[in-house]
């Protein structure tokens, strides 16, 4: 294991204080705290390195081009891919806009009589398949694509527990792709996406990975879970703002047409026509977040060192414990599993008569910081009946000290709204 | 800290709402939503036949939300649309005010509570949604009523 | 004017060695050097308020959110632009795409019986207008748009001297969209793109410049320029990369479809459609580049402090320095405008008998970086009858000495390679 | 540090480049290109009576690219495929080698001038765009001798 203290001296926003006393932060879920280590590379690169990647021969273009092209190594490594499958993006919503976008764009091209990849092209009687726990990242752009072209969307629903309900019939020959989320960053659910994968390819679909709420998490192989093509964010995992990862398998991402098209991403131009480079570079248009890469293969090398088996443990114990305090308080209701089976760290819950935007107001006060509303799964809350949750999401720098904090948090709300009358659902 | 923005008025117009689930022959009607957090008030505005507006709503949300209705409809309701009209405004300013105003409570009565709030940019939105489906559903019902 | 010892000193990266020597860095036309002061605003955002913007309501993500938003009106200041028409973008790349998609998405959805405003409804029949001295970003979105929908792409051709030849004829009543460069990133023209816009508009086509080269050198005004959108990157500003600017007039943004969806995009979710939010966030889908908003405001303060009206005319005199050293070479011939007319700091030439690349590289062995190649301006090169060339691209932090050395650098390219053959076309 | 890359015999090959549009009974053509700096090659391959290789290019770009071609066209005129074979590996190899490698001059001869240009990543693909287009045009030629 690994030294808390130690680590929390890593991060200097944790040294600080908000309302008066000490930080808690309980919301690495929506965005995680960055290292020193991570800031001092960014800002390196930019002191020493700093130029256009693949465009200029001189000293510092190519230094800066190594140093591009090492932190797409680095993090290829970090996910057991190849390094040429990983794909450079602003972040896990921009991947997955993306792959969404590479149906619309074959399908347009086929329409004007232009060769494309078949299993791109998309139009009514087919479906794409997600579930009922998505994040809107990994909805939105699917509603868009059905829109857009008269596909059908599907779901999975999910039971009262918040567990994905796999019924069968959902996924069928009319599916070009299922696109699942690995951990729900509402509930915490793991998801069996290698099972749900192996289902998609049965019938010839696609399948996608949401890895936002388990790359930062755990140890995660992405040819191990039997994916197409995996979509997370480097915000969550110690990186800086901005960067985003697509990972795709290479003959996909070679037969996808181009996304967003522009400079480096090109093989011959001419004025009236034009080809383009194969994959990763064919999706990485434009000048690239370069500083953020260099940035974000830090915070791998980071994780690497602690062990993301360690970090893993230490997030599961301290979301047992979470899930026991919890259970202590009265009026109090996890929204999701109880149980420590096929979960991560994200813990939503309700309390009796306190709206959850006001107990996180006084968690606030507190200077506790955990995020109140939908969470970006507007539809996971109406089916479980909830108008929002207030949510407890930790990570490595948490210890059982914040816990508590939190939960005389939510005490101290039930003390000051007393009586107060149930929420109205 | 919660002091400055949970005052006493607050928590009881929470606790005892007023003016929720009345029964208004609305000719106006609005649904707003806070698309962060999820939280929904419906307003319906009628007309009694003295030409007072007649102000009702129902919703679900926080403290905030729901208290900041309560206070519109009891300010609203019976007043004539250019008696409400600067009250409208004044709670409107109070919100922009960064808890730096002196509210006019002769105006706002109730709605001085809410000060505390402008102080906290992530909750304004709370207390302003019931004013902004009162100011659209005024707007629906004077379309109404041209139409005719 | 401002002081240039003064200036360099908040460059770190400007102090370093290169190959034995000092950097001689003319390469800003790719993407500029940072000062410190923009780096200094990146890291404490991070170590003091970083948090996810617009989806907490505890203390940090208010701070987060109010510095995101405070960049938002520092950079609309900056270009005299209203706050709600700045959307923020991965690079002046991705912004022209959204701008080209808002045709593809708006015509798919037409097709599906969706209404969409017309003014983005695009096919056969219908023309898109470029220029033939556009940067890939600024020509193959378009050319994409019109192989996904069967309309077609004209463009006004370049004179020898590399001005831009406004022919009638080329915009008409088909053209739905002209989209021209302000400053030729390859030649250092500056387009009359006023007196274009008002062609666009007199047949009722929407207009788009590409500001990348004129916002970091000159005083922009938007509105001014008579435009309907412009698009720039905040990396060849003095800013980090990962960051661009989309600006759009609010009632065109409000009436495009979404681009990228998700997060942070919405009005209302449900699991099967959604409503969005308006202008600027309908097109900020997910986290986005919070700590390089802050340190691209940093930037523009930072250019104003200085006064762009001082930056231009310092970048004019020494562009004029540079042309009248250059034709003091025998066998070196300019690429675009050889006089002060209407041109920016952006200067190309070829040396006779030396390909690009070997001009480049004996520069770089002095320490000096410039750029080679078609600077993603290949159908330029190919009217121009240049398989590539050499650029010279000044900022605020270079001075005559740089140019001094520059002109060294190129001297000694002639002498080493003696007589080398002339370099086939 | 220009003397690193620029080697008397690169630039011996520059200047008075071989195997340049020669004319070959072409059997498979490859054209190439480097989508950086717009450098362009095409190479054509044929076989002698004997079953040696014709080996011919075109193209213009940097001293770099086009020294390498008129090398890689001088080494393997005249040697049959499987000769060939082994020089094509090594100088791969070599490019790759950043400047580390000891090249065996015997198989490379002209070639191993290009150790210098294995230190400067942005220059390899302009000494390896013949030698690309030579692979590509010899899998193109043994195609054709197949379907015949
Ligand atoms: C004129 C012009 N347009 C567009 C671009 C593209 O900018 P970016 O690569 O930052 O998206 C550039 C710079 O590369 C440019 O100079
Ligand atoms: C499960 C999940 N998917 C997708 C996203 C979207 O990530 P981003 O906003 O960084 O694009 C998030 C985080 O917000 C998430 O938790």
């Amino acid at each position: 294991m690994f030294d808390i203290a130690k680590v929390r001296a890593d991060f200097p926003i944790l040294s600080r204080t908000v309302r008066g006393g000490p930080l808690v932060y309980l919301d690495s879920g929506a965005t995680s705290q960055k290292p020193f280590q991570v800031l001092d590379a960014e800002r390196h690169f930019y002191e020493n390195s700093n130029a256009a990647v693949h465009r200029g021969a001189h000293a510092l273009a190519e230094e800066a081009t190594d140093a591009y092209e090492g932190a797409r190594e680095t993090i290829a490594t970090f996910v057991c891919a190849e390094t040429d499958e990983i794909v450079f993006t602003k972040n896990a919503t921009e991947a997955i806009n993306l792959v969404a976008y590479a149906f619309s764009n074959a399908t347009d091209k086929a329409r004007q009589g232009i060769e494309v990849d078949q299993r791109f092209v998309i139009g009514p009687g087919d479906s794409i398949v997600v579930s009922e726990m998505e994040h809107h990242a990994n909805l939105i752009p699917w509603q868009e694509l059905c829109s857009k072209t008269g596909a059908s969307l599907r779901w999975f629903g999910i039971t009262d527990e918040g567990r994905l309900n796999i019924e069968s019939g959902v996924i069928d020959s009319t599916t070009k792709i299922v696109s699942i989320v690995h951990q729900s960053n509402l509930l915490g659910t793991i998801n069996p996406v290698r099972e749900i994968m192996e289902m998609a390819h049965a019938v010839g679909a696609l399948g996608l990975v949401d890895l936002c709420q388990s790359v930062p998490h755990m140890p995660v192989d992405v040819v191990d879970l039997g994916a197409d093509f995996a979509a997370w964010s480097g915000h969550k995992m110690l990186g800086p703002t901005g960067i985003g990862i697509l990972w795709g398998k290479s003959d996909l991402l070679n037969s996808m047409p181009p996304f967003l098209t522009g400079g480096s991403m090109i093989e011959m131009v001419n004025i009236d026509h034009s080809t383009f480079a194969p994959a990763p570079k064919r999706f990485e248009a434009g000048v690239p977040m370069v500083a953020q890469a260099v940035g974000l293969a830090r915070a791998c090398e980071y994780l690497t060192d602690l062990g993301m088996e360690n970090i893993f443990t230490h997030e599961q114990e301290l979301t047992a414990y979470t899930l026991a305090e919890l259970a202590k308080l009265q009026g109090v209701r996890v929204i999701g599993p109880t149980d420590m089976v096929e979960r991560g760290s994200a813990v939503s819950f309700v309390v009796d008569g306190i709206h959850p935007h006001d107990v996180g107001h006084l968690m606030d006060s507190k200077g506790v910081a955990v995020r109140v509303g939908h969470h970006c799964c507007w539809p996971t809350c109406r089916r479980l009946d909830v108008p929002a949750t207030t949510r407890f999401s930790t990570y490595l720098y948490n210890d059982k000290a914040d816990i508590d904090q939190a939960i005389l948090g939510i005490m101290a709300a039930q003390d000051f709204f007393g009586s107060a009358p149930r929420v109205s659902a | 800290m919660s002091e400055d923005l949970y005052q006493e008025i607050i928590l009881d117009h929470y606790k005892n709402p007023r003016g929720k689930e009345l029964n208004v022959t609305s000719r106006g009607q609005s649904h707003q939503v806070n698309p962060t957090c999820g939280d929904e008030v419906t307003v319906d505005v009628g007309l009694n036949a003295d030409g007072t507006l007649q102000v009702a709503y129902t919703g679900q949300g926080c403290s905030i939300s729901q208290a900041s209705a309560s206070v519109m409809s009891e300010l609203i309701n019976g007043k004539t649309p250019d008696q409400a009209a600067p009250i409208q405004a004044a709670f409107m300013e109070l919100m922009r005010s960064k808890g730096q105003s002196e509210p006019d409570e002769e105006l706002l009565e109730d709605g001085v509570a809410f000060i505390g709030v402008s102080k906290f940019p992530a909750r304004i939105k709370c207390a302003l949604i019931s004013w902004m489906a009162l100011a659209d559903s005024q707007i629906k019902a004077q379309l109404t009523t041209e139409m005719r």
